[in-house]
């Protein structure tokens, strides 16, 4: 070794703000080329999956391959249909919280399919331990959306009476676990839920979901390990948005391998798809959740997705990409992908989709309108001595006199 | 009715709670098939099967953040780590997650988890084998926080943490697993079959948290210890003849006011001891609580007696650790005082 | 000399350091390019390179075990923790390896790391993004706690850190980043550039860990404070007209203890104000120290204002907050007792 | 799917104490199989590496095959040496304990290869961050085994003054990290340590240990995510001696894959060393260390071995495995096997052997009574005052006040 001087290395991504965005690096197989394997096919099997990417919507629109679901025009439109309201919903809430109704907000524009179609893959009562930008898996679980605008504005029909920041839903009736503010504690807990329903010898599977960023925690680790050794039927995700706040994703280790690649050390299956195809996000996570439910074990799942929109409201993302970033996305944008399928089956228009898109628009405002009558950002979900419930199942001395002493 | 040392009677409270209810699931490292290091889960694996009473992989927060989700699922995990020293991993997943499932779901959601852990010092355990942690769970809402100072307590103790729906972390001071150690680490154990606390209960029973017990009445001084420590004062009182009255807490979080209250007000003094490092320890929110209800029947400052605020050395472990003759100085001087 | 509001102050200090001290690194969630959710790295990775300040993991376990390392090999790592609430995943890193690190190899190796990490509550942030730690740090021996209220302070006392050789958390109130918020969220928020603390000086300059500033002086009460809440008790002895003898401490540990014996002895009464939960806050600690110095000097029982014993419910916030009101009704109950 | 029961599976081992040992799962490929890669071969050419095993002795105890590290006879002799002086430092020292001389102490016994070949394949300034199993890496590195007893003692030559128990060596000396009693927590700081390397543009690398069991902790995935992230110059290794005190390695999820193969999600490149074969360990070790300097990024180690002895003073293995396992054991004993090779090359022979056997109780015998003449367990090391000290650089107010109060 002639040069013995060590160098430091920091990732950086390829462009920054000011600069043409660039998406050359990104390889994107075409649809259609990887089978699809058994439900026990052995972890060392599966390399190709976590490495590469499944992919069933083509070019053309078309759907390819063996791993196409098959799933029919009634289902197609449905999740047509429940991708658009997330979008429309999203869009109303963001503007409410421009207009200081609500304190904060957080779209999952981009991440629809991931959420619709996982949801609808799953069973209504799988258990789902989500992270903040899955509200599509609430609405595709047909939870009203006056519900939710109710938490978000914090009013007295919010159920959690205010405790919790806007979007961090907790919804038992659709199986949805209270969303945590800390990253990734929800991981291994999804785990954990698993085992006790194989302990139950009950029929229903958990699954979970990190950010690319996310992964970094020790959580993350705890959960795959946890999941590797007790063979839990649950399936885990990551939703590989490219972003983490500001970070891109080579922060969280995604210059030397892909997230569903971390899956092999355990000796688990990692398959990596094409989050923002619906029928490929479909299709693996029907795939992973059978898997689940046969007692074939765990299975981590990297959906391959962008961040359309903003971290939060209390984020610009101009501040560290490109602005028009997104319109080099490879791998466009969900929605309009399975508008495009179901035209190409003749079987929507795109006076339908104009129509839904109205209908849906409405729907929201109506939505919205309910739940603002109840108030707004403000206003009290209910009396102040509510603060001191629920720290624990009974009201124990100590916090009966600091209540007092609070006078509420 | 048998007679039981710590070990014994937490063992027989596991025993009565897996024959009891089908969702308790006892689990931790080393703890299935071999026991656990201090053998308090010996014979349950092969007596309940491998799914009731298992091992885990090591990594305190995988423990616990599993054991939340089990426990979400309603089960009743009771779970063991290692040593006190190693809850530290498993920080987050109690702080943020088993503490607060229940407020920011407002209800919806809640993990009905124990925590077992072995602390203390006095068994040459060096600074990862010896610590004592309640107190910072005390600052924590939403923790339940006990240590119980003798078998009959542990058990009835332990089985009340199972039962009970929100979490609770359930120390067991590791010195005094075989027996009530009077805090002379030169002297012999007196075993628990010598203690009538030793005495302990085959079947089920509970012990109600937030009930403190006065293990001595007295009416000079009020002795506030939990532990290894109730029987360090017990010598300290006898050893100096001040008529101390000895409360054993039992449980730190909630924690019984009104006992402790009422006897600071007819002793007027009061000397408060525990293993911890001295600063922001659970002593500090004692006095802190005694002075707001009890200030105009203080007649002297209560004392602190504590471990100092260093890592638990190895070689010093009896210098380090608060015995008999230091909580006795404190009883001399409390009495002096005024 | 700049007028400065905390967060350029603290861009200052970083920014001073990184210019003298070529082992300063400064690293943590976004705090690259980004320059921190804050603000309060903007600029220093255009100045100095990506290599002096960078981006990390999400991971604040990794990010203080590797700041662990680096400091062993010399550097001075300067961590971000996003906010103090996620300080929990690293809890292990800070308890069981910075601050025991000197110690276990009695001197052989230490690690001089700061963690800066904002903290504290009324900003809408709800239960995660709320918290005060500070006092669960004060029981861990072998670590500093620092949390200053002002911009001058905040760059003097962080450069001291950065400056110490033992491990140092430096919490930052994130509700007085922008102006030393009075307590009243309804009026509007006087800016750092109206008050004399903002008047900061370019250059280094350092304020010494471990004394206590005497904000205002005063013979009626001692109030004991630090963070935003010395502006809350500021108004409130305003507001009260209670001769408030107003103590911002600055350091928590190690503790400025010969300031307030002397501010207590001299008013014989005292009020002790945080944000953080009551139980077992330093709040407790603070009173169990004044009672032992200050017993025969005291006139009423000291009291504790702070936040209550629950998460930082979103809505309630202002409930939860220990605000002016509710420190001027201590004022004013400690002058009526006795 | 017909049956829609879960089942929880919990791993067990295949044998237990009262049954015949069995070691027939073990799958040992022969040696010098697998090449030599280049210092920069992609992490995804080297999934053999992680799966499979580098062997060197074959069972003729020739040196075979690519990873040959070709060292001459008076290395060898030396790696011997430090070997048996460990073993011979271990039986020594396990009598102390049951003599009651020390209150706890930790065994090697097997592992005496892994030790010895990675501290001779390092350089002496690199820095170890070992685990509390790496007592032959001190004295690979010479470092007096008086002074090493003494910190067992904790007499008053005990450099540590008594603080730390028996066995946690801090060695600043020889390089050696402090050891911690906290499982993994030196991982992520040994790749911080070897970033401060990078960063300063030094040539020392860090190395770190730790057990099959610890893999499982959170600072195990921190450290390979940021070791992947910033390419940092380490060698992280994992010993994998089959047990975590009671458990066997399945439990850390050994069941499911190999140690080694968890480095492949992070696009690492994880091998597995046969860790009794002296030579094999040294070429991997050297090879590691080797691409950390030339700037080509860490390198994940699994060492597999045996643990052919208890845990530690306070725990009896008789209670959860078979007796006479480690008679079953495939890889054979690490001293054994040089030794063979040795006397295969004709650079060695019994009677050498028995020679250095004697030499070496002899020197050891009398190191232990140089050090017990400075007193053995309960004896004070030095002032309890000491007790206050180093718990920050300088003593704090608050602790001389307990310090005047302890009177000491
Ligand atoms: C333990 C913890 N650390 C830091 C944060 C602050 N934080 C909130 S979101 C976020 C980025 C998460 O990125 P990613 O996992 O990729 O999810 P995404 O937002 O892209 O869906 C960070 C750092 C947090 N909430 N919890
Ligand atoms: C964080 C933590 N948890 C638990 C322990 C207790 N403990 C000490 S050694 C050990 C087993 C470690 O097994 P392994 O990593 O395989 O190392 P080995 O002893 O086999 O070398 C355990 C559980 C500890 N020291 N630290
Ligand atoms: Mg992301
Ligand atoms: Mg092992």
């Amino acid at each position: 070794m002639a040069d013995e001087t060590l160098r430091l290395h920091l990732p950086e991504p390829t462009t920054r703000p000011g600069m043409d965005p660039d998406a050359s690096m990104i390889k994107v197989p075409p649809a259609g080329t990887l089978p699809k394997p058994p439900l026990d096919e052995p972890d060392d099997k599966m390399w190709d999956y976590a490495l590469g990417m499944v992919r069933v919507l083509d070019d053309d629109h078309g759907a390819v391959g063996d791993w196409d679901p098959k799933l029919d025009a009634d289902t197609l439109r449905k999740g047509l249909t429940y991708m658009m309201r997330t979008r429309a919903f999203d869009d109303r809430m963001l503007r409410q919280q421009r207009q200081g109704k609500t304190s904060f907000y957080m779209k999952c524009t981009g991440e629809e399919a991931c959420g619709v179609a996982q949801a609808m893959a799953l069973r209504p009562d799988d258990m789902l331990f989500p992270s903040y930008r899955q509200q599509s898996m609430l609405v595709a679980r047909d939870w009203p959306l006056v519900d939710l605008m109710c938490q978000i504005f914090n009013n007295p029909k919010d159920r959690l009476q205010g405790k919790q920041l806007p979007v961090l839903y907790s919804v038992k009736g659709a199986n949805f676990f209270s969303i945590s503010g800390n990253l990734g504690t929800q991981f291994p807990q999804a785990v954990g839920w698993a085992m006790a329903s194989a302990y139950k010898n009950d029929s229903k599977i958990a699954a979970a979901w990190v950010g690319e960023g996310t992964t970094a925690e020790g959580d993350f680790h705890h959960a795959l390990t946890f999941a590797a050794v007790y063979q839990a039927p649950v399936v885990l995700n990551v939703t590989n948005n490219q972003y983490a706040i500001s970070s891109f994703s080579g922060i969280a280790g995604g210059e030397q391998s892909t997230f569903a690649a971390r899956a092999l050390g355990y000796g688990l299956p990692g398959i990596r798809v094409d989050g923002n195809d619906f029928l490929a996000v479909y299709a693996v996570t029907k795939w992973a959740a059978d898997r689940a439910r046969s007692n074939n074990g765990p299975t981590l799942i990297e959906l391959y997705t962008y961040r359309a929109a903003a971290h939060s409201t209390s984020d610009d993302p101009s501040g560290y990409r490109p602005k028009d970033e997104f319109t080099v996305w490879p791998l466009g944008d969900p929605i309009d992908r399975l508008k495009q399928h179901l035209i190409k089956l003749g079987e929507w228009s795109e006076e339908q989709h104009e129509a839904l898109h109205q209908e849906l628009e409405d729907e929201v405002k109506r939505d919205l309108k309910e739940a603002a009558s109840h108030g707004t950002l403000g206003v009290r979900p209910c009396s102040p001595s509510t603060m001191f419930d629920d720290v624990f199942k009974e009201l124990p001395p100590h916090l009966r006199r600091q209540r007092q002493e609070a006078g509420v | 009715m048998s007679r039981m040392n710590m070990i014994q009677a937490i063992n027989s409270a596991l025993d009565n709670m897996l024959e009891r209810d089908p969702n308790v699931l006892i689990f931790g490292e080393d703890v299935g098939y071999f026991g656990g290091v201090f053998r308090c889960t010996a014979g349950l694996q092969e007596k309940y099967g491998v799914k009731r009473c298992f091992d885990t992989p090591i990594a305190e927060g995988g423990i616990l953040g599993m054991a939340i989700g089990m426990g979400a699922n309603g089960l009743r995990p009771v779970a063991e780590i290692q040593f006190a020293d190693y809850i530290y991993p498993a920080f987050d997943q109690l702080v943020s997650e088993a503490a607060r499932l229940r407020y920011r779901s407002a209800g919806e959601f809640w993990a009905p988890i124990t925590v077992r852990s072995p602390c203390g010092g006095g068994i040459y355990g060096g600074q990862t084998h010896s610590q004592s942690p309640e107190g910072i769970f005390t600052h924590v809402s939403g923790l339940k926080t006990v240590m119980p100072s003798n078998p009959y307590d542990a058990k009835g103790l332990l089985i009340s943490c199972i039962e009970d729906d929100d979490p609770v972390l359930f120390f067991e001071p590791k010195r005094i697993y075989n027996g009530p150690f009077d805090g002379y680490h030169d002297r012999a154990l007196q075993p628990w079959t010598q203690h009538p606390m030793g005495e302990v209960p085959d079947d089920y029973y509970s012990i109600p948290l937030g009930k403190a017990n006065i293990v001595r009445p007295g009416s000079d001084v009020t002795v506030i210890c939990y532990g290894t420590m109730v029987h360090v004062c017990e010598t300290a009182v006898k050893e100096t003849g001040v008529d101390g009255e000895i409360i054993d807490l039992r449980t730190m979080l909630p924690l019984d006011l009104d006992c402790i209250v009422a006897s600071v007000q007819k002793t007027g003094r009061c000397v408060i001891v525990h293993e911890a490092t001295r600063t922001s320890g659970f002593g500090a929110e004692l006095i802190a609580e005694i002075q707001e209800h009890c200030f105009y029947h203080l007649e002297a400052p209560p004392i602190r007696v504590t471990g100092w605020d260093t890592p638990y050395p190895h070689a010093f472990e009896w210098e380090y650790f608060p015995g008999p003759k230091r909580v006795g100085e404190a009883l001399t001087r409390v009495m002096e005082d005024a």
